[in-house]
């Protein structure tokens, strides 16, 4: 039995950061604001006492040039974690990532290979508006080489970080911010939790309920409502979307035959048609009702709390989609 | 002449260059080699360029560009990175990168730098710490992270250099990039290739203010302008920055002003487009790298006509052996196109982390609402 | 009988922007080198002689701060047109675009809009290689706020552009260049295609092929080889992405029963998911077939014709898998 | 002293503030309300805020940064653009917007200035031209746009104008505003409001080099830095470059020194941070605008102590009716996501343009594979 404690999602993020940080001297991080006590949100508080400057480095708001700042620093061997404390402000660097890290190894053949992990925090609720709370996790996931985690759990925070920092290619980690504060079994040592594998969170019979980032937690507390009323959930959390766990997911329809796919992203064009799709272009005739996404609204965040209400997902919602989805 | 600008500089009429005092024989006749070579490559390839069009691949050719290249090759170590925009082949050369495989890319050959998948823009050598992309300022930017790392390892003399054009210079990635470096004073070396146009827009139409340089400099980098075109004073401003930057750890700019005679990408030739003077056409092409030092050298007697002649007919063999190269190799063939993207091995990961999972969550908790930022 | 002339896509586009700067003083035109005789592949050629420089701006390189540009300009009350001669390019831009240009008008609840038109040309073949050739379309179709086209033929690129230029909101229109020299009937009145409205290309019994952009005309030509095997395609083509005509598309599935998705765009998170969950969340048990894509494969362009061979959707290929579906 | 920076500003100690000769007392007098009315505004705001938490909202209060919002207030007619960055409550209600409505737009109702949409970062209020957000240099390049309309307009003497901070200018797109600004010469005014900091970071950790001013101007725009807090300084010179704008449609950047006593965004209080030293606190406190302009007010008799009582007691009066309004009105209701995204409205399209629509495409046709670029 592995030692482990109970620790907060920005803890186990701290945690693998600063564990990275001791098993290898070429791991550094970048990011606007690391370097105070604050620690964007407690995940990097720390790391400037016990690793320095030169390797704890705060950036001036200058986006674009931090991601590349990491390509370079990566083929001169560096392992670099770029931290944005904002999803929206990295956008400033969507052509550093797009252009440059996401097609680095193929054009160079595969010869050079370029270890940047770049950590995305998702904004939510309290008014965060437009510019702090989008989640763009299927803009990546659409583009070509890179890796794009979006872990629900402390546990999958931490191997999923320490996988994406002594991995060899770039990879994007996408956190949701009202995650940061839950708590969760986490072992001591470093593990790692791999790309492209889902994890069956609840095993159900009825309906395969997959769920993505902060909606695995929505996903489950539902699952668990709907028990009451005799309709057996079972709920996947693809964990990453590149490369996503195919299999697993068309394993569960399989069994189910229906799909319900929960994202926290934008209905249209977003990664829950992705997954219906992969299911559907698999085995459409086993399904015995339509498939269905439950997602934001095509609609930019609204800063009132009564409009927050409406535009994001909560267990409730999903029970009575489900609901009236079995009724049908 | 103190503040350079394409203006000022077509008045001069007939540039008068000069080997420096002391200046040494054999490495003067390496400059001009360097150049001579590039400069034969580039026409070479032009001519087998078009309308041959079996080079399916836009490239955008140097010529009149030679200096900058040909200085580096002398002062650069197989350390340093060097990372070039668009107009690649001579910084590819630069970094002693091969000849051959630069022509076999061209055509698309599994043989080529990148197995034919970069092609001319986004050319690179890994083995060399050489990189090139299209994406302007691009470059620029990725070499301030190289120096970063170099920065961090104390005892390497290795620095970072980049060339690019004027056009570059209008992105704000540029400005991001010229502020870190004067901020973390960091072993990086800037080229600007100021051929005055940025396809056919002459910099009058893009920038004001003052120069390049200036600019540069009010962000705490040092600077200079140099007429780009001699090679000698090129070799002397760069060889000062890059043993500064080798030392001291500082970054330099060099604003060197030059000239392309080449389309700005062929094919076709965008002569049609009308958007450079005869006038000026005729000074750079008379006051070109590879005219100008030809000319001193022969001066100078430190070559002859014979030899050049020598040197011309090696790089000529050269050359049509790359051609050779290049067109009797394969087309690549394709395994896996996520292979080509993707990198799914980590040998790193192997050795260092456990392999564990877990299903269970307790779900029995709030998910917190944040006040404020 | 409106009178009308062939003309190619280039020249339908040139058309439109010449007759919108005609018809009203407030529209003008910004992008890189729009005013030399070379013109954009010729979409802008001449409008500087007739315009003048105060309405045909040639912008620096700096892509970011021209969208930027084009908002605070259609707030003082001109029609902006902006060009991008590469999508890539336009990367720069997204911040402006996503964190401004698209929520423009959410943000003021509606009371201030921003007529601004984004032309962004995706180039293909000859080795443009990775950084001159995406086609970003689902990207932009993901994002709320902002309108997307992708016009497949001269009659459309002019309608559109008209549409776009004289509608309220921004839009985004995706130009394949390899249509550019393609020719079609196009009216000389300016007119408008509206949004929304995709377009029966070809009625067809046995298989909906859902076209997009430069992939309408593969479409066609794969339908025409197709017949002689007996086999009866009808070819939409949704002409806009955002709004998405789902009611023609599901209309004709209910007819066909099977559904293709042909896209120039990467396979996945991408527009052919999108297409096909729109119709399999609302008639997935009336399908006989699973639902098919054909896309370019997960991956950046390579250079080499030979790859590029491999790597772009034709006639042929559609055949080829629509032959091969239909055996199952 | 000619060079500004904060380090050598804290020098000061008590900062001298005079009235310059001839200034209208009336002027000064509505210059020190307006302050006054700002900053009782935010203080009272920043009580409310925290901990009853109903203003659900993250807030960046402007404490400290009165003075130029007043003098923009004094300055800006109707037509002018005004543009701010995420501290926009004081550029709010320079451009005349009304408070009630940014209290209501605080507290997400429907009477809000954008119906509870927005909030405090990305507060507009369409009417007025005044317009907000929070991504960072976004509200000063969009300004460019604004002021390349207006300069299309030969009657217009209408200008652009933008606030933002010193962490504004790391952005690359600041500087990509900045050289077109530069080249166009559009009317366009540029006010960095230098408070040190970017959150938590001092400018020395962000940027080297010299000024914000300096740099500005290497790009070809005029530009001074003045001591932020003198209002009637900073009323000085933006009067100038404001007049001189509308009359010659140049631009100019002013480069305010300022301090936000307020947390960086509330709640949380950020003292926790200690990013701030006690020392600096104090001097800023004791010249803050407000105190700076009441002194010599008083001093110069322009105003009495009881003159000041009853204007406090008159803003008072306000801001509680502002509160009322705000909490006594409804929660925004929703009719349609889509409409709020996307409008669907054309009223031109359809007075212009033809309804058509044709099937038919003649497939016979080879796609063109374009050679070279
Ligand atoms: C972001 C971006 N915008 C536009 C282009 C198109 N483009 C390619 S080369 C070029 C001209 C660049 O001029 P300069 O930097 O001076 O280099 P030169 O071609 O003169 O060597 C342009 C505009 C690009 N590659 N990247
Ligand atoms: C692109 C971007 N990066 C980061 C942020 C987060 N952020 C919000 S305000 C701020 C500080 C800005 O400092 P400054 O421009 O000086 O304005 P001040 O807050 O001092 O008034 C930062 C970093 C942002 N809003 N946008
Ligand atoms: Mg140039
Ligand atoms: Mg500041």
């Amino acid at each position: 039995m592995e030692k482990s404690k109970r620790i907060s999602y920005s803890q186990a993020i701290n945690d693998a950061t600063s564990q990275a940080m001791k098993m290898s001297k070429d791991v550094i991080i970048m990011g606007q604001l690391i370097d105070y006590s604050s620690g964007v949100f407690g995940t990097t508080s720390g790391l400037i006492n016990k690793f320095g400057e030169k390797r704890v480095k705060d950036f001036p708001a200058a986006e674009s040039l931090m991601t590349q700042a990491g390509v370079g620093a990566a083929l001169a061997g560096q392992r670099v974690l770029l931290v944005h404390i904002r999803i929206d402000f990295m956008i400033y660097s969507l052509d550093s990532i797009v252009n440059w890290l996401s097609m680095w190894r193929f054009k160079s053949n595969r010869e050079s290979n370029v270890p940047v992990v770049i950590r995305a925090i998702v904004g939510r609720g309290w008014g965060q508006g437009p510019q702090h709370s989008k989640s763009l996790h299927a803009w990546f996931a659409h583009l070509p080489g890179i890796k794009v985690a979006i872990p629900a759990t402390a546990f999958d925070a931490k191997g999923l970080l320490l996988e994406s920092i002594f991995s060899e290619g770039p990879s994007i980690i996408i956190e949701h911010r009202s995650l940061f504060n839950l708590k969760d079994i986490v072992p001591n040592r470093p593990y790692r939790v791999r790309y492209g594998k889902a994890i069956v969170r609840r095993k159900g019979n009825d309906v395969t309920l997959v769920a993505i980032g902060c909606n695995v937690i929505d996903a489950l507390k539902a699952a668990k409502i709907l028990k009451k009323d005799g309709i057996d959930i079972e709920v996947v959390d693809p964990r990453t979307l590149t490369p996503l766990d195919r299999e697993t997911i068309n394993k569960s329809v399989k069994k189910t035959k229906r799909l319900v796919v929960v994202d926290p992203g934008w209905e249209s064009f977003g990664a829950a048609s992705e997954i219906i799709t992969s299911v559907t272009t698999r085995q459409n005739l086993h399904l015995i009702s339509n498939p269905l996404r439950i997602t934001l609204p095509d609609s930019h965040t609204p800063m009132s709390l009564a409009l927050e209400e409406k535009y994001y997902i909560n267990a409730q919602k999903i029970v009575n989609k489900i609901k009236k989805l079995l009724k049908k | 002449m103190k503040k350079f600008s394409h203006k000022n500089i077509s008045k001069i009429g007939k540039y008068k260059i000069k080997i420096p005092k002391r200046f040494d024989k054999k490495l003067a006749n390496r400059l001009f080699r360097f150049m001579l070579r590039l400069r034969i490559c580039e026409l070479y390839l032009e001519k087998e360029y078009h309308p041959a069009d079996q080079m399916k691949c836009p490239v955008h050719f140097c010529v009149g560009e030679e200096a900058i290249p040909a200085v580096l090759n002398e002062l650069l170590i197989e350390e340093d990175f060097l990372f070039s925009h668009h107009r690649s082949h001579g910084y590819y050369l630069a970094k002693n990168a091969p000849m051959k495989k630069l022509f076999a890319e061209l055509y698309g050959k599994s043989s080529g730098a990148n197995s034919g998948i970069a092609g001319s823009m986004d050319l690179s050598y890994t083995k060399k710490n050489f990189f090139a992309g299209a994406i302007l300022s691009g470059a620029a930017s990725i070499a301030i992270g190289a120096a970063l790392s170099l920065s961090l390892k104390p005892k390497s003399k290795a620095i970072a250099v980049t060339g690019f054009g004027d056009g570059a210079t209008e992105e704000g990635l540029f400005w991001e990039t010229i502020n870190y470096a004067g901020l973390k004073k960091l072993p990086i070396l800037f080229i600007c290739e100021n051929n005055n146009y940025s396809t056919y827009a002459p910099q009058s139409k893009r920038q004001a203010g003052m120069s390049i340089a200036e600019r540069v400099r009010s962000f705490g980098v040092d600077s200079k302008q140099v007429f780009g075109n001699d090679v000698f004073i090129v070799y002397q401003e760069l060889k000062k920055a890059i043993t500064k930057a080798r030392k001291s750890r500082t970054p330099f700019l060099l604003e060197a002003f030059t000239y392309r005679q080449s389309s700005h990408v062929g094919p076709p030739n965008d002569e049609k487009v009308k958007y450079k003077s005869k006038k000026e056409i005729k000074f750079w092409k008379k006051n070109c790298p590879v005219a100008l030092s030809e000319r001193v050298l022969l001066m100078k007697n430190f070559l002859k006509k014979t030899d050049i002649n020598v040197i011309k007919s090696e790089i000529k063999k050269e050359i049509k052996s790359c051609f050779d190269y290049a067109k009797n190799s394969e087309y690549p063939s394709l395994n896996s196109w996520d292979d080509l993207n993707l990198s799914h091995n980590s040998p790193l990961a192997d050795k260092l982390l456990l392999d564990l999972d877990k299903t269970d969550f307790d779900i029995e908790q709030q998910t917190e609402v944040s006040k404020g930022f």
